[in-house]
């Protein structure tokens, strides 16, 4: 089976050299992205494969400078694996639709078609690379590859703004790792994870640095609230099908880090998992209050992204107190939710970004609020992104409901299992999730109402509009691939199994943990039966009393305008005030002054606390660095007084030591 | 494991309960109209309303879409199969462990489905009634997963079923418990099915609405169904408080039946009540009056467990 | 006889503090060029060898006639004048080499409890380098920095002596050798200079900041 | 007995020859033979580590000098192959007496920096620093502009004032050797070996006026800023020339300075002075990389940046001089690279000015390609040599338990790489406002960006596979130090 793996690897290394051969063309987008959903579905047959018939592999091979290096599909690496292959596929065959417009603004192709499979590769490389070092050889590929394909339309000023916050916020990532794998290559002297694993006795303050710095170097990555300030930047700043790769799986390689962490460091200190679990509430439920309040429809989509992050977290803090407490059942309920969702939530927000890729096109904008009524105008995508907003508001046929439900009885079941202040903060958290969904579900009625139903606020006729090919065949597959695992769980526990194999201490779980999810699909085909027969009966019944079409009831008042329609902001008004400490809402507008005022123009947005603190941050540097700018006066008598008075320093400090 | 009940009165009594819920809606405006000296209209008004608008033409505005025709369907769907979802003295038609997060999720797709349906239309009174709803649906959820939830948490059961079997009365904190438990309840109910101190349901004028301004567009069988599904959550939010003293499970199956029946008029007394008595909240002031009940519910689950 | 020499050659910088004219900077360097031979010649009149002499009339010719002549040839060739006009008598610059000089001779005395150094040669050659220093930071005429930068590597040369380190004759020489060319080249920057900064100011240098 | 002629007679001869000559075909020519023998002859000591000079003499090759020999040799190399196509382009009759002596200035430049490297004698060795600085002053004078006139001036002066504080660093070392052994002839090796019985009093203060000396010449903080004019306004090749491998020189001398203290308990003061340069030059680079107009001075700063590292190396001590060791052979690389494509923008956009560049990628691509690489390369992404070297020294550092430099270092490497990559980044991406098609492409691929791309790619195997040749004779250097790996 490996060799179906190899042979997508081959394929997409033939695809690095395919750009420089060719001239920029729309067939060249169709040869590189056929050739990398190619191999990409090699690589997918391998997984699954893998997974379902699951036995370790394990390929090792001596590199002088960095030991014995390890390839190897563990369970958690293979499901992994899957994500980031089921995703970079659907992106693949998006763009062969997407770029074709850019294509037609005469923007070169080729040098981001060959950083989009760099990405995909090293994305794959990632997961299953077993050696710290080459883990961050694979890594940096992984955000040279993001960066550059994020600043695709560079001659856009937010777009490069957008993708240094990417490399700047990656690079913090990669400092925090080396202090994390350094320390545990100096007690351990390797670089292997299963020696890190191996070697059991680890002295409290080294656990507590390496941990510390790990998870903070992987929640920048993965974009935890006091870290998540580039993601909003970075993600509405790339192409439809980049972003949403980026937010798809590859804020999914932070929590991979955090779950190979979590699963090979012994697990004493129950104080990480609260610390965990409380910073994945703030992330969600602060993440997706200031998705309610943003206008852009991207820029929303990836605050969305930091409140899945929370969710994923929550479900990864209860692993970790089920470790700490010796809970086998507790690791098993977490890792399952935390696993789950991040396949689930890779689903949908792929679904979500390219269906607001298919949006952008053709409002040639982001802003929501000059949009409306594009269900008749582009009916597949409306489709696609309905089911995609409802299964990331966790609604119960479709598969968000599946991984929330897993999170919510493993809090229940914590609470159970766990004595002291347990049962109550894990009440909090539930309450959390539940405050979240109903955000959540406030949010994307909106975005989905503006944009999708009612008349277009721009006053542009509704015709219907052909849709690239093959984006809605993407967009129908992920929707449908969401329904499945909605209404069959059973499929999607089967691929958690292994990695939950080698969780320490999630080994001998009871079976039944997963037993009322796996007969969720009985109830779920109940409700679409009932569904079914009330839709029959509604049909027949109007059928018989007949059905006219007339105008909207407006109360009498007959010139309605689509400017007379709720806006976004108006919607979302009163939740954004009541999150006022947190949620900054910034309004440009003059009151009116003259009798007969000119012209009135209304502006506001929200800005987000952290990301003003983190710019004061960067000003203060500033001018902390500026104040110590007098050392290259241009005077050379300043020159030789640094040297004479370098040399008192050091004869001073010889007679101090 | 999920169990679909074999017992055939189970679903008859689910049967039942759709059959009976515009008859409790009847009752309360009964009540609504001999408190404020009227008449009123017969308690069986609801039926002739549904009948009425059952066999009405269907209208359909120019703007609507697809989400306009599914979206009735769906509301009533979720809510009727949340109701399969309780155990009226029988064990429930459907239950499984953690069916609580299935309830409220359900109410939670029906709710997403009235709003789209209410944008749908493209009209500027319908996405304010969309806008309220939305956001007051915000500050609902924490209130029933506090009661549910704590309860869950303190008798350690997860289905609906088997809840309210374990409440029992002689414990006296437990009874604090449960009866704190139905106040923040009937918070719910005020907010949920547009009772009186957040929504004035008979309300005329369009600016003031909630409930009713998201169907406004409805017409024919949608609205028939619209209507059923509402007086469908309020007797489903009854039930629940009412569930809450366990009369079931205290007083055996027939004079429990005669209790259930006696609390769900008694609560639909204090309905009618309060709204002859009382005027509707300032938009503002609705969303810290939702969180007073959270409030209430919080400090009823720490000093339960923390007496203990 | 070596401490009376060197004495002078504190009192020479001593004078520096005063002067800011052209002319009596190339007499200090004749005049110290002269010295440090002197005190050369008569630290290894006991052990004599030739290598001492020679080296002692390689510094007598290039500190004294060499690098004077030179200096004196681009001050004609610039026509520089009259020399640092913009700063008068600033009593100031007095205090601080006077002070630096006794604080050298300070430091020397205390070193030489430890360790076998003559003190008073070791004391001069202190002062000179530092003094040599104050000069460069304190003067604005870059002619000034090179007399300065000459003042320093006599300075450096007394220490030799001072530190009794026999250095082999090659080296001595070379050293000298290097120091020439130092001096020539700076010469030719000047002369360039002088197109570009028309004052040959040091102020003017600073057109290469941050 | 080869070897010693290629190492110096042969740069002796063709600084005559080139001298002589007028043609800059062969004196290219010659130049480039003279380069490629030494370093072969350098590769030959380095491989086989004897020393090609009879024992007494002043001049020995040992280990640290052979390593040091093979990156003076292969920058000089990649200079001299670069220099053509930069003398090419640069007509006009005021460049004539500067193109003139180029090639002499470099033949005397390699001369200088041999008798350096393999001087035993520390006097001696003084002397013949002051040689090498006057063989780059006419090279750096090449542009004969106001700038860099003022450059050569400040240059000058400000090395040979601490050449002079370098020479008293030699009194004092011959000083605490008063009344031992008699090894006054402060030979290198006999130091060494009579290192415990020295004076340690005047073995510090020695070691001080020694770095406070060098540092002008390395480009350490405080003594850095006569280079960064140097660097900033010499040519591109001189510049490469100068941050690759003059640099280096320096770091040698310091070395053997280093090799007399680290025996004796001066040692852990060394440490903690060198230390302390180190992260003392490392924020002086981020203060000026956080923001800088100017591409070229940005580069000089990175040297700086980099020289901070090694002396931080070099004072932790352990696997973090091995660090140190190799990150002085990958910055020569990195530095010809970013130098040269560096003179192919100045060259083609005229100014050194950041914001002057614009349309990179569509006039210069393959400049810009390699610009970007190098980029990438200097701060340390991981595939490339500069992230094992500095992986090295921050192995070092735990292992040695000192926390402070640790974080200081890691805060400072994330201000220098936000500040460059803004700078860098901007240059790279900013639009002219000329529509896209319109911009003509301004160069093919020539032998400047094969030089780039080679430096680059050089690093990567011989940091990932770790050739016993190279590696060898570095655990021969680090036991000198008395250091086991």
């Amino acid at each position: 089976m490996i060799a179906l793996f190899i042979i997508g690897l081959a394929l997409h290394g033939l695809n690095l050299i395919l750009p420089a051969l060719l001239r920029d063309s729309r067939h060249l987008n169709i040869a590189c992205n056929l050739l990398n959903a190619g191999a990409l579905l090699c690589g997918l047959i391998f997984s699954l494969s893998a997974l379902l018939v699951y036995q370790h592999i394990e390929y090792r091979f001596e590199v002088p400078s960095m030991g014995p290096v390890v390839i190897g599909f563990d369970g958690l690496s293979l499901f992994f694996l899957l994500t980031f292959q089921l995703l970079s596929l659907a992106a693949s065959l998006y763009a062969i639709g997407y770029l074709p417009h850019y294509i037609e603004r005469g923007l070169s192709v080729r040098g981001h078609l060959w950083f989009f499979t760099l990405l995909i590769v090293s994305l794959q490389l990632v997961a299953v690379v077993q050696n710290a070092l080459v883990f961050l050889v694979v890594w940096e590929f992984m955000a040279l590859g993001a960066y550059f394909s994020i600043v695709f339309e560079r001659d856009k000023e937010e777009v490069r703004r957008g993708g240094f916050w990417y490399l700047v916020a990656t690079h913090a990532c990669v400092l925090l790792l080396y202090v994390c794998f350094l320390v545990l290559h100096e007690v351990t002297g390797s670089w292997n994870f299963d020696d890190f694993a191996r070697h059991a006795a680890y002295d409290p303050k080294t656990l507590a640095l390496v941990l510390l710095t790990g998870f903070a170097g992987f929640g920048i990555k993965a974009g935890f609230m006091p870290f998540h300030v580039w993601l909003p930047n970075a993600h509405p700043a790339a192409p439809a099908h980049i972003s949403g790769l980026l937010s798809a799986i590859n804020i999914k390689a932070g929590i991979y880090g955090i779950a190979r962490l979590m699963m090979i460091l012994p697990a004493q200190e129950a104080a990480y998992g609260w610390g965990l679990l409380a910073v994945s509430l703030i992330s969600a439920v602060l993440g997706v209050w200031y998705a309610l309040a943003q206008h852009d429809i991207k820029k929303l989509l990836a605050y969305h992204s930091v409140e899945n992050i929370g969710i994923i977290g929550l479900g990864l803090s209860v692993a970790w107190l089920g470790r700490c407490y010796a809970r086998p059942e507790l690791v098993a309920l977490g890792f399952a939710g935390a696993l789950l969702h991040t396949l689930n939530h890779a689903i949908f927000k792929g679904l979500l970004f390219f269906g607001a890729g298919n949006v952008y096109l053709h409002a040639h904008g982001g802003n929501i609020e000059k949009m409306g009524g594009f269900a008749r105008v582009i009916p597949l995508t409306a489709v696609g992104f309905l089911v995609g907003a409802i299964s990331i508001c966790g609604l119960p046929p479709f598969n968000g409901f599946v991984s929330e439900f897993i999170i919510y009885k493993s809090f229940f079941r914590a609470a159970d299992l766990l004595h002291g202040y347990a049962p109550l903060l894990l009440l909090f958290a539930a309450v959390g999730l539940a405050f979240m969904g109903g955000l959540a579900v406030a949010c994307f009625t909106k975005l989905y109402g503006i944009v999708f139903l009612g008349q277009n606020r721009a006053g542009v006729a509704a015709r219907r509009q052909g849709e690239p090919g093959s984006s809605s065949i993407v967009l129908l597959g992920l929707a449908s691939l969401c329904a499945i695992i909605g209404i069959f769980p059973d499929t999607s526990l089967r691929l958690v199994g292994p990695a939950l194999g080698e969780f320490a201490g999630a080994d001998q779980t009871p079976t039944e943990w997963a037993s009322p999810i796996g007969q969720l699909q009985i109830v779920f085909l109940l409700f679409l039966a009932l569904i079914a027969v009330i839709y029959a009966v509604k049909v027949w019944l109007q059928g018989r009393t007949g059905m006219r079409l007339a105008e909207t009831w407006g109360c009498g008042y007959t010139a309605a305008t689509p400017r007379m329609q709720y806006t976004a902001s108006g919607f979302a008004a009163e939740l954004v005030q009541l999150g006022r400490p947190m949620l900054a809402f910034a309004v440009q507008w003059t009151p009116l002054q003259s009798v007969l005022p000119v012209g009135r123009a209304f502006h506001s947005h929200c800005l987000d606390r952290m990301e003003n603190g983190w710019l004061l941050l960067n000003r203060g540097i500033g001018r902390l660095l500026g104040a110590l700018r007098w050392i290259q006066s241009g005077d050379i008598r300043h020159y030789v007084v640094y040297v004479f008075a370098a040399v008192v320093f050091y004869l001073l400090c010889a007679l101090v030591w | 494991m999920v169990k679909l009940s074999s017992d055939p009165l189970s679903w008859l009594t689910c049967a039942l309960f759709f059959a009976g819920a515009p008859l409790l809606t009847g009752i309360i405006n009964k009540l609504k109209a001999r408190l404020s000296g009227r008449f009123g209209p017969t308690v069986w008004q609801p039926y002739y309303e549904l009948r009425r608008l059952a066999r009405k033409e269907t209208v359909y505005s120019t703007s609507a879409g697809f989400i306009s025709r599914v979206a009735p369907v769906l509301v009533w769907c979720t809510v009727a199969f949340a109701a399969l979802l309780l155990p009226l003295g029988r064990p429930a038609a459907v239950s499984f462990p953690g069916d609580i997060i299935l309830f409220a999720y359900l109410l939670a797709l029906g709710r997403f489905f009235q709003i789209l349906a209410a944008l749908d239309v493209a009209s500027s009174f319908e996405g304010m009634g969309a806008s309220r709803e939305a956001r007051f649906a915000v500050f609902a959820e924490p209130i029933f997963f506090f009661t549910i939830g704590s309860l869950a948490i303190v008798t350690r059961r997860y289905s609906l079923d088997t809840i309210f079997a374990a409440i029992s009365w002689h414990d006296p904190l437990f009874f604090v418990f449960v009866s704190v438990g139905v106040l923040s309840l009937f918070f719910l109910v005020s907010a949920e099915c547009s009772r009186m101190p957040v929504d004035d349901p008979n309300t005329h004028l369009e600016l003031t609405m909630i409930h009713e301004v998201m169907i406004l567009d409805a017409s024919g069988f949608d609205l028939a169904l619209y209507q059923h599904a509402a007086s469908l959550k309020l007797l489903l939010y009854s039930t629940l408080a009412a569930l809450m003293l366990n009369p079931f499970g205290v007083f055996g199956p027939a004079v429990g039946a005669l209790v259930f029946v006696a609390t769900l008029l008694a609560l639909a007394a204090a309905l009618a009540a309060i709204e002859t008595l009382m005027a509707r909240f300032r938009l503002v002031l609705v969303p810290q009056f939702l969180l007073f009940g959270t409030a209430i519910g919080i400090l009823n689950i720490v000093i339960f467990t923390f007496s203990r | 006889m070596i401490n009376v020499l060197t004495i002078l050659f504190c009192l020479t910088l001593i004078y520096l503090a005063v002067t800011t004219r052209l002319s009596a900077y190339v007499l200090i360097l004749v005049l110290q060029g002269a010295l440090v031979a002197g005190v050369h010649t008569l630290a290894f009149f006991n052990n004599f060898s030739w290598s001492h002499l020679i080296v002692a009339a390689g510094v007598l010719v290039v500190r004294t006639l060499l690098i004077p002549a030179y200096i004196v040839k681009i001050i004609r060739q610039l026509d520089m004048g009259h020399g640092d006009r913009t700063r008068r008598y600033h009593p100031g610059f007095l205090v601080q080499m006077a002070g630096v000089v006794i604080g050298a001779f300070v430091i020397s005395h205390q070193l030489s409890r430890f360790t076998p150094v003559n003190v008073i040669p070791f004391g001069a050659a202190v002062a000179g380098i530092a003094a040599g220093g104050l000069l460069i930071v304190r003067r604005r005429l870059l002619l000034a920095h090179v007399v300065g930068f000459l003042i320093i590597e006599n300075g450096l040369f007394l220490l030799g002596i001072g530190v009794q380190a026999e250095m082999p004759w090659t080296i001595e020489l070379a050293g000298l050798l290097d120091l020439f060319v130092l001096v020539f080249l700076m010469g030719i920057a000047i002369n360039q200079l002088k197109s570009h900064f028309p004052e040959g100011e040091s102020a003017e240098l600073t057109g290469l900041q941050e | 007995m080869i070897t010693i002629l290629a190492l110096l007679f042969l740069p002796l001869v063709a600084t005559a020859f080139t001298a002589w000559k007028r043609s800059a075909h062969i004196n290219h020519g010659v130049t480039l033979v003279a380069g490629n023998a030494h370093l072969l002859a350098s590769l030959h000591c380095l491989v086989t580590r004897q020393n090609p000079f009879p024992g007494d003499w002043w001049l020995a090759v040992d280990p640290l000098a052979a390593f040091f020999l093979t990156i003076l040799a292969h920058t000089f190399v990649l200079v001299v192959l670069y220099s053509p196509g930069f003398l090419r382009r640069m007509e006009g009759p005021e460049y004539d007496r500067s193109k003139r002596l180029f090639y002499p200035a470099l033949n005397f430049y390699l001369l200088a920096n041999t008798l350096a490297l393999v001087v035993q004698q520390f006097a001696l060795l003084w002397v013949v620093l002051e040689l090498a600085t006057f063989s780059l002053a006419p090279l750096i004078f090449f542009y004969r502009s106001k700038e860099s006139l003022e450059a050569v001036w400040k240059y000058l002066f400000l090395v040979s004032l601490g050449l002079v504080f370098l020479f008293v660093g030699v009194l004092f070392l011959g000083l605490s050797a008063r009344g031992v052994a008699d090894s006054a002839a402060l030979v290198v090796p006999r130091m060494a070996d009579a290192a415990p019985q020295l004076n340690p009093l005047w073995l510090k203060a020695g070691f001080i006026f020694a770095l406070v000396g060098l540092s002008a010449k390395i480009g350490l903080a405080p003594m850095h800023p006569g280079d960064i004019d140097a660097t900033s306004n010499a040519p591109a090749p001189v510049a490469a020339l100068m941050a690759g491998s003059l640099r280096s020189t320096a770091v040698l001398a310091l070395l053997r300075f280093y090799q007399v203290v680290s025996p004796t308990e001066v040692r852990p003061f060394a440490q903690k002075l060198l230390v302390f340069a180190g992260l003392l030059s490392l924020a002086v680079a981020a203060v000026y990389i956080w923001r800088n107009r100017n591409y070229k001075r940005l580069l000089a700063y990175s040297s700086v940046e980099h020289l901070g590292i090694i002396a931080l190396g070099v004072g932790i001590g352990g696997v973090a001089l091995l660090g140190a060791l190799l990150h002085l052979l990958f910055n020569s690389f990195g530095k010809a690279a970013l130098f040269f494509m560096a003179g192919n923008m100045h060259r083609s956009y005229g100014s050194r000015e950041v914001n002057s560049i614009t349309d990179l990628m569509r006039r210069l691509p393959w400049s810009g390609f390699v610009w970007v690489l190098a980029f990438f390369y200097i701060v340390g992404t991981p595939p490339f040599g500069i992230f094992f070297s500095e992986l090295f020294v921050l192995q070092g550092m735990i292992r040695t338990a000192n926390w402070l430099p640790f974080t200081l270092f890691l805060a400072l490497l994330m201000v220098i790489f936000i500040g460059m990559s803004r700078v860098v980044l901007r240059m790279l991406q900013t639009p002219s406002g000329v529509p896209p098609q319109s911009v003509a492409k301004q160069e093919r691929w020539n032998l400047s960006h094969a030089l780039g791309l080679y430096a680059i790619a050089a690093s990567v195997p011989l940091a990932i596979f770790q050739p016993a040749a190279l590696f060898d004779s570095l655990r021969a250097i680090l036991a000198t130090f008395g250091v086991k790996l």
